[in-house]
């Protein structure tokens, strides 16, 4: 009797489903990790920073706006442990202080983009053959404005400021997530479900606040995953142009713009920022990816 | 065959592709309104912007121009007018082809943006290209080979997607030019100015594609049409080239719009980090500046820009896949 | 059988993925000319075992055999490369649906054309006339314009065909076909089969896998019966379907409702009737044809009942038209027809989801199709409906019993608790066990979810059921259990059915009368019996012949 | 005048050594004066300088219109102007022969070189003179540094071919300081009767290169003057510029600024960062050049016109709150040297006085709490009637290098000890305007710079605080002292050298007594270039480099 193995990825799941589970077992344990580890790490990842947005001092070794200006430029050691930057603040303790404003921008601009457009996807999916053409026009324009332009302009008609970058950054999110909540919702309305529904005799109203509402919001979570790193992304590159949060506050957009300057002199003031906002987007990618696999099942 | 074969698709017939160009005219409607609510938007929404036009057109507020300058600058760019008049005057114009002159520049909009178009196309479409070529050969290493390197893969895809423009751009230049010495750090007349700002755009859209197309990609190589086409003797290369490419391809060109639109967000901060002229750059500006042609000029342009490639995308789209039909 | 070498020589094959085997000691030996049907539910392992003869298991899989003969191949030891001279060359493969078999975003003819290119097999001129030839053999019409088509403008016959047309352009001397038929309509799947018996006639041996005994009656020269990866029966095709020796093959022999009367159980008798019989009342049983003597009020009456759909400025695509029915209390109307015949729109129009172009539907002698929703809305309680996919007409988000709590509740409550007694009562009528009612939907098997969509349409305790294919998408053995279920269900509460099916079969063993459909219209309709002893119409006739049939029966 | 930048250089920093930098900073155009490190061998003809400017590209190359630092940069390259000063900081006549002024100092006679041609073939006359002055007064060019440069003329007429005769409304000794600016610089008279879009694209002068071409946002185009004549045969070589051409580069961000400079593409770059002058000084590669801008210092202005700076005391404690000598001691790498007068230290008349403005916060804390501000709330800020004592401080983050704004931080961490909060703004440029011209600030730092002590009568007068009708003052601690327009007046229109510097200092002593602003350091113009490029280091009047006597070695 001779053994053959076949290693290459060819198989079907589609066709037949019992091979995937056939395929699951037969990981091994570092393949297993391989999967695992980076949902693992991400929502440590995120944790931790939740945890610094929460409560700063317990993470944090120093305070965020005491200067010493005879530390400044540390580099990254034993007395500081991500350096310290031109004003001899502790670079480790503004991230963990500047968790909060950031999350929060990341946050407010992610729910304000989502409850626009829940509004505008609800309109256009529910609100009938004239609405839905109105509402798509405007979100064709909204699409066909550059972002950062949609930004600069909100915010050189706001003036600057924390309010005024999460509102331009939900602004420019939104018509994204209004197209998938719209696509979304009318999948529902004609879906068998909604027809079940109805023939139980459901009225429109009850249909769509405990079937299609609900259900949609299943795809929102994870747009809102996705869309937290994305907003902090975005906030940052406006804090970079220099549109975000007044000094001396510490949020990561805004020391990453501030480090910057000192790039040659002292990488870690561009580094640790930067390193935050990646990390922070990467997680949440990786967490609304998970979430949408374990979702669709 | 004898009996009915209404099934889901109707057979599409030979002949003048009428549906396309019905499409078509849809699509010029639909660019014409486009247009024509940014114009709007814009006009509308740069004058609630607090400051005089009039000082902008004179240099900004620390001109100090006299009263007399200001009316007369008032009077030339007709901003003495009732706003509706203004307002359907700017149509008329813009219907015309007429941009205006830039209060900074002091030039046609339409010359200036002539001269800025071409650095940032050529920037954005290397970027694309740059873009598209790492997205794929990422795809295709990732998914051949097996789970860990479909892990890592994806794992070098969602950090690229994570990376701020600015962060890179310091990053490359710090590594590439002042450590390495490698590449210039700012635009020259030479490819090799070009190698960090097309990377510095590329990898995080690279990132993004990169996602979509090995997600379509592993489904194509595990779709029943794959499996049909190894049992018909095709090799892996084969299902990849013949099958999978394609239809890792469909996801990426429709995104094309949306990359449009990253990669002119993202050419504002790496214009300006590397000195390189283009309409990101001179966008920043005119906003700044409250230089309203330019600013209205950029908008259109961009606006017109992503009509037509998303037209573009589209018709790709329903050449590339039957399926798509008239809508 | 044929004295000449054998082309396909398996014994003892085993699969198995990550330690769990999927196949175990399967041996098979197919002849040039003979045709072995491979016969099995899902989940029995005939797909992988089609697939480890071509090397294609899967990733993951481990794969070992006594002997694998393939076309006078050791293909034990073959590398991947010499696997890829006999795949296309030597062996066709051919997968069910070609809808997902061929490459939507490539012609059909590249699709063709790639089997002899990559055998190399002449210049690109010759390959292009060979293409040609070979959709001509398999039956297509216009072959130089369905070549440049891709599978997407095909339907679903021309599909198949091409697919095929694929699979043997290098005339291979072994055909594997997987469920070649089981997407098609009956009267294409008939000519296919046709097609396929013409391939065997020319010499090429052929393996046949599918689901459906009936299916592979016409074409099986001999037949394995496998089940959980074994094969428990094997015999010339006479033997096995005249004198069965395996209790799992009689079982499959049972279910098939083909040429079984009305309310002939097709399920060993288990649970189903164990379950209901504890509710059914002793008298109720004796008399499903409604109170003899009484004028017998119709439940549903549909009058010329017609749909057009606006397809674009210059054509509406008619869906329906002229229908007229009268469903009466404690009988089951069926509507049969192909795909694309309308008996999806008529029965959305008697449910009142699809406002009627011309024609009326009444239900319980009032206005039904006429009225507006929030007058329909009371009376949606007595109207229930199954589907197709149950699983997609159920909220993702409730339990199973806060499903049912809700179906009970009018909608007031979906808090299983507040409706116990009622849910436990109601799986059980339907034969499910009281635990699942903490499962989620998506968890239970395809069986049990269109038991808990039955139970979900009773609960509001209903005077008719609309079955929109309720079994189309089930195992035979489990089809026949939901089929019993039905008749127990109509027997215990005098329930009205309105069944629609594509399958003749099935159609015959649940109605009392049959409206035949075609292209939006009733071409025939009348008792069961009569319908189908004596069919009138000329489709009807069409229909008749090409539905499978066991030998015999 | 006002000098913008664009808005991503507040990442550039600027500083200044003014030890080493003193013999640089007022070097004549043309003197061949070897630079710190000493530049050996024979001068080579040849070579592309490409310059890389962190300044906001000018939307216009004509400093006659508008009028800002940026222009002047490049302007020098190509324009003349009728004086400038020499190494020692005098003035000398430059494209001016002699000049004279009447008794009674109202008619100011100015005699023009001879022999003098514009690039286009013009020849330099009293005419040309008199039709740029024309120029810069008529409103439609919208000159703002050259038309207030210029205010007090009245008439003009070209007595003969070389003589121009200047009638003035009231005496003005600064006006020769004034002509020695870029921004009153002499064109082509035959080029300024074009329109403006096209003077704006190529203006034409005297000087030792000419504009070729103009690439929007990326690069001016100069090349050599081959017909350049050098107007004092003392102050340099004979015939043309050594350089082929200058590509004048707009490169915004500092960082990448000075990374082209490593990597060679670039020869020289201005605003140049503290910590990379620094890095600089260690590196042999690379040298540096410190040209203190003259005119004011660089100050923070205390708004004396609103609460809580209406009270003498509240300012007086604020300046004794702050630590400014720490932060720029540590911020600016010794690059930058802290001011205590409102002047720039290349001013002659400057006047310091150091022990008003020492970090002393008991003192501070005495002053607020006599003041009334003796409670304090829970965030620790000192509290009177309910009001917390805070402190709006809008800053322009494109006239802010990023040094700047980090010492206003760390001001405003030294303030919070002392019960004083500040809020920092930080604003694009018309924002920040917005800010000033409602009145919306406590603390303001503006950047001016003007030859000569005229400067204090631009910055202090009571009648510079009067807007414009665009809404600008310069006036922006909003002194209105009469005493003191009286001493800014008279120093202004008197003959008498030694009595114009006696006023001036007095004028000085006031407003830093009154405690109305906070001298933080010169105003900085550091340029760091390629140790290639030999013979760098001589300037305008405004410490504007030119390159007349540069050259590139091999």
């Amino acid at each position: 009797m001779s053994i053959f193995q076949q290693s290459k990825p060819v198989g079907d799941p589609l066709l037949n489903p019992q091979k995937t589970h056939a395929r699951r077992r037969e990981a091994t344990l570092v393949r297993r990790l391989a999967v695992r580890l980076p949902l693992l790490a991400s929502a440590a990842v995120l944790l931790f920073f939740v945890l610094a947005a929460i409560a700063p001092n317990l993470l944090a070794p120093f305070d965020p706006l005491a200067i010493n200006p005879a530390q400044a430029f540390s580099a990254p050691g034993a007395g500081h442990l991500l350096g310290t930057d031109e004003s001899g603040r502790d670079i480790y303790s503004r991230i963990i202080h500047g968790a909060r404003p950031s999350l929060l921008i990341g946050a407010a601009a992610t729910a304000i983009g989502l409850g626009l457009a829940l509004v505008l996807g609800t309109i256009a999916g529910f609100g009938g053959r004239w609405l839905d053409f109105g509402v798509a026009r405007i979100l064709e324009v909204l699409f066909a404005l550059p972002g950062l332009l949609l930004a600069l302009v909100f915010i050189a008609l706001a003036g600057p400021g924390v309010a005024t970058t999460v509102i331009a950054v939900g602004l420019t999110s939104a018509p994204g997530y209004a197209r998938i909540i719209r696509a979304q919702i009318i999948a529902l309305r004609t879906s068998p479900m909604v027809e079940a529904a109805t023939v139980l005799g459901r009225s429109r109203s009850r249909i769509l606040t405990a079937h299609i509402l609900p259900n949609a919001l299943a795809p929102i979570t994870v747009l809102a995953t996705l869309g937290l790193g994305q907003a902090i992304l975005w906030a940052a590159a406006l804090s970079f142009l220099g549109l975000g949060a007044p000094p001396p506050a510490p949020e990561w957009g805004t020391m990453l713009s501030a480090g910057r300057t000192y790039l040659s002199l002292a990488w870690w003031m561009t580094f640790f920022p930067g390193l935050a906002i990646v990390l922070v987007a990467a997680a949440s990618t990786v967490l609304s990816r998970s979430l949408k696999s374990g979702g669709g099942q | 065959m004898s009996t009915s074969t209404a099934t889901a698709t109707p057979t599409r017939s030979p002949g003048f592709p009428w549906s396309t160009v019905r499409w078509l005219l849809g699509k010029l409607g639909g660019g014409i309104f486009v247009l024509w609510a940014v114009a709007t938007a814009i006009f509308f929404g740069i004058r609630m912007i607090p400051g005089d036009p009039a000082e902008a057109i004179m240099g900004g507020p620390g001109s100090q121009a006299s009263a007399e300058a200001l009316a007369a600058a008032r009077a030339q760019y007709g901003l003495d007018q009732p706003l509706y008049v203004q307002y359907f005057g700017q149509l008329w114009r813009l219907a015309t082809g007429d941009m205006g002159t830039s209060y900074a520049l002091k030039t046609p909009v339409a010359e200036v943006l002539g001269e800025l178009i071409p650095p940032t196309l050529i920037l954005a479409v290397l970027a694309l290209l740059v873009a598209w070529a790492m997205a794929l050969l990422l795809a295709v290493l990732s998914t051949r080979s097996g789970g860990l390197g479909t892990a890592l893969g994806s794992g070098l895809e969602i950090v690229s997607a994570a990376v701020p423009h600015f962060w890179l751009a310091s990053v490359l230049i710090l590594v590439f030019s002042t450590m390495l010495g490698w590449l210039p750090p700012v635009s020259t007349n030479t490819p090799a100015g070009l190698v960090l700002p097309v990377i510095t755009l590329a990898l995080p859209l690279a990132g993004f594609l990169g996602q979509v197309m090995r997600d379509t990609m592993l489904e194509a190589q595990r779709s029943a049409f794959a499996l049909s086409a190894r049992a018909r003797g095709e090799s892996e290369v084969g299902v990849l080239l013949r099958h999978s490419l394609r239809h890792a391809a469909l996801p990426a060109i429709a995104l094309s719009g949306w990359a449009f639109g990253s990669l002119l967000s993202g050419a504002v901060v790496v214009e300006s980090i590397f000195a390189r002229p283009g309409l990101g750059r001179s966008l920043l500006a005119a906003v700044t500046s409250r230089d309203i042609p330019m600013v209205t000029g950029v908008a259109l342009l961009s606006a017109a820009a992503y009509v037509v490639i998303m037209a573009g995308s589209e018709l790709a789209e329903r050449i590339a896949d039957p399926r798509i039909g008239p809508s | 059988m044929s004295a000449a070498e054998p082309i396909l020589r398996v014994t003892d094959l085993n699969v198995s993925f990550g330690g769990r085997s999927v196949v175990q000691g399967v041996s098979v030996t197919v002849n040039p000319g003979e045709c072995l049907a491979l016969v099995g539910e899902s989940g029995s392992g005939k797909s992988v075992t089609a697939r480890s003869l071509i090397g294609l298991a899967g990733s993951g899989s481990l794969v070992r055999a006594e002997t694998l003969e393939v076309a006078g191949h050791d293909a034990r030891n073959l590398s991947q490369r010499r696997w890829r001279t006999v795949r296309g060359r030597q062996v066709g493969f051919i997968l069910q649906d070609a809808l997902t078999s061929l490459d939507p975003l490539r012609t059909v003819g590249k699709e063709i054309d790639d089997a002899l290119r990559v055998h190399s097999k002449g210049s690109g001129a010759e390959r292009a006339a060979r293409v040609i030839e070979l959709l001509e053999a398999v039956g297509l019409d216009d072959p130089v314009r369905r070549a440049a088509q891709r599978s997407g403008e095909l339907s679903g016959g021309m599909r198949q065909r091409a697919l095929i047309a694929s699979a043997i352009a290098l005339d291979p001397v072994l055909i594997i076909a997987d469920e070649p038929t089981t997407a098609l309509d009956a009267t294409i799947a008939a000519s296919v089969m046709e097609l396929l018996g013409g391939l065997r006639q020319s010499g090429s041996g052929m393996l046949l896998i599918s689901h459906d005994l009936a299916a592979v009656a016409t074409v099986a020269d001999s037949i394995a019966v496998m089940q959980g990866g074994r094969i428990v029966e094997r015999g010339p095709r006479e033997q096995i379907f005249e004198d069965p020796q395996h209790p799992y093959t009689r079982a499959l022999l049972a279910a098939v409702p083909a040429g079984k009367p009305r309310f002939t159980r097709l399920s060993p008798t288990a649970q189903a009737t164990a379950a209901t019989s504890s509710h059914s009342q002793p008298g109720e049983a004796a008399a499903p044809n409604g109170l003899p003597g009484a004028v017998v009020r119709p439940l549903l009456r549909a009058r010329g009942l017609a749909k057009t759909f606006p397809l674009g400025k210059s054509a509406d695509l008619t869906a329906v038209r002229n229908v007229d029915f009268e469903l009466l209390p404690g009988r089951t109307l069926g509507v049969v027809g192909e795909s694309g015949s309308g008996k999806t729109t008529t029965a959305r129009m008697a449910l009142g989801l699809l406002a009627p172009s011309a024609g009326t539907v009444e239900f319980l002698g009032e206005p039904w199709s006429s009225v507006p929703e929030s007058a329909r809305r009371p009376r949606r309680a007595l109207l229930g409906a199954i589907y197709q996919d149950p699983l997609s007409s159920f909220d993702p988000r409730l339990s199973t019993g806060a499903m049912l709590a809700d179906a009970l509740s009018g909608g007031a409550t979906r808090n299983p608790r507040a409706h116990v007694g009622e849910i436990t009562e109601l799986l059980a009528q339907v034969g499910l066990d009281a635990g699942l009612a903490a499962r989620n939907p998506g968890t239970l098997s395809g069986g049990q979810r269109q038991r808990l969509a039955i139970a979900r349409a009773l609960a509001p305790k209903p005077r008719v059921l609309i079955c929109d294919e309720p079994v189309s998408a089930l195992d035979v053995s489990i089809q026949a259990q939901v089929l019993d279920l039905l008749d127990d269900l109509q027997r215990q509460l005098g329930l009205g059915y309105l069944f629609i099916s594509h399958d003749l079969a099935v159609i015959r063993h649940m109605s009392d009368e049959v409206l035949v459909m075609r292209a939006g219209e009733v071409v025939e309709s009348g008792a069961t019996e009569q319908l189908f002893t004596a069919p009138q119409h000329e489709y009807t006739r069409t229909l008749l012949a090409a539905a499978p049939t066991l030998l015999g029966r | 005048m006002t000098h913008v930048r664009p808005l991503a250089n507040k990442l550039v920093p600027a500083a200044a050594a003014l030890a080493a930098a003193l013999v640089l900073a007022g070097c004549t155009p043309g003197t061949t004066t070897s630079d710190a490190s000493g530049d050996a061998g024979t001068p080579v003809t040849g070579g592309t300088l490409v310059y890389a400017s962190g300044d906001a590209e000018p939307s216009c190359l004509d400093p006659h219109v508008g009028g800002n630092y940026p222009q002047a940069l490049v302007a020098s390259q190509y324009l003349e102007t009728l004086y400038t000063k020499d190494a020692d900081g005098t003035l000398i006549p430059w494209l001016a022969k002699d000049s004279t002024v009447s008794e009674d100092g109202l008619t100011r006679t100015v005699t023009i070189r001879e022999g003098i041609s514009f690039t286009d073939g013009t020849t330099l006359d009293a005419a040309a003179v008199k039709a740029n002055f024309e120029h810069l007064l008529n409103p439609d060019t919208a000159s703002s540094t050259g038309y207030l440069a210029l205010g007090k003329i009245d008439s003009m007429q070209a007595v003969d071919a070389n003589t121009l005769e200047l009638k003035l409304k009231s005496p003005d000794n600064s006006l020769l300081e004034s002509f020695s600016m870029p921004w009153v610089a002499i064109e082509s008279p035959t080029a300024l009767k074009r329109s403006q879009a096209e003077n704006c694209a190529a203006p034409v002068g005297t000087g030792p290169f000419k504009v070729e071409s103009w690439k929007k946002q990326d690069a001016v185009n100069l090349v050599r003057n081959t017909e350049y004549v050098l107007p004092d045969p003392k102050a340099g070589h004979a015939g043309a510029a050594y350089l082929d051409a200058i590509t004048w580069r707009f490169i915004p961000e500092a960082a990448t600024r000075y990374a082209a400079l490593q990597a060679g593409e670039v020869q020289l770059i201005d605003n140049a960062q503290p910590d990379a002058i620094a890095a600089a000084e260690k590196n042999t590669a690379i040298k540096h050049l410190d040209a203190p801008r003259p005119g004011a210092s660089n100050r923070v202005e205390l708004n004396s016109s609103k609460a809580p700076f209406n009270d003498a005391k509240v300012r007086e404690a604020f300046v004794h709150a702050v630590n400014v000598n720490a932060s720029i001691d540590s911020l600016f790498f010794g690059t930058a040297k802290r001011s205590y007068s409102p002047l720039s230290s290349v001013e002659p008349l400057a006047h310091s006085e150091e022990s008003l403005f020492g970090y002393d916060p008991a003192k501070a804390g005495q002053l607020l709490d006599a003041a009334g501000w003796s409670e304090r709330d829970s965030a620790g800020y000192r509290v009177k009637d309910g009001a917390r004592l805070s402190l709006t401080f809008p800053v322009s983050t494109s006239q802010s290098i990023p040094a700047e704004q980090s010492l206003f931080e760390q001001m405003q961490a030294t303030a919070k000890e002392s019960g004083i909060e500040i809020k920092i703004k930080l604003l694009d440029l018309s924002s920040w305007y917005g800010e000033l011209f409602t009145n919306n600030y406590n603390l303001v730092s503006a950047p001016y710079t003007k030859v000569g002590p005229g400067v204090l009568s631009i910055l202090f007068h009571s009648d510079s605080t009067i807007p414009a009708p665009s809404g600008y003052f310069a006036n922006l601690s909003q002194v209105k002292d009469p005493s003191l327009d009286v001493l800014l007046d008279t120093a202004g229109s008197t003959k008498d050298q030694a009595e114009r510097k006696n006023l001036y200092a007095q004028a000085q002593q006031k407003v830093l007594e009154g405690y109305y602003l906070l001298p933080l350091y010169n105003q900085q113009n550091h340029f760091l270039y390629s140790e290639k490029l030999k013979n760098v280091g001589t300037t305008t009047a405004v410490a504007s480099p030119t390159f007349f006597g540069t050259w590139l070695s091999n």
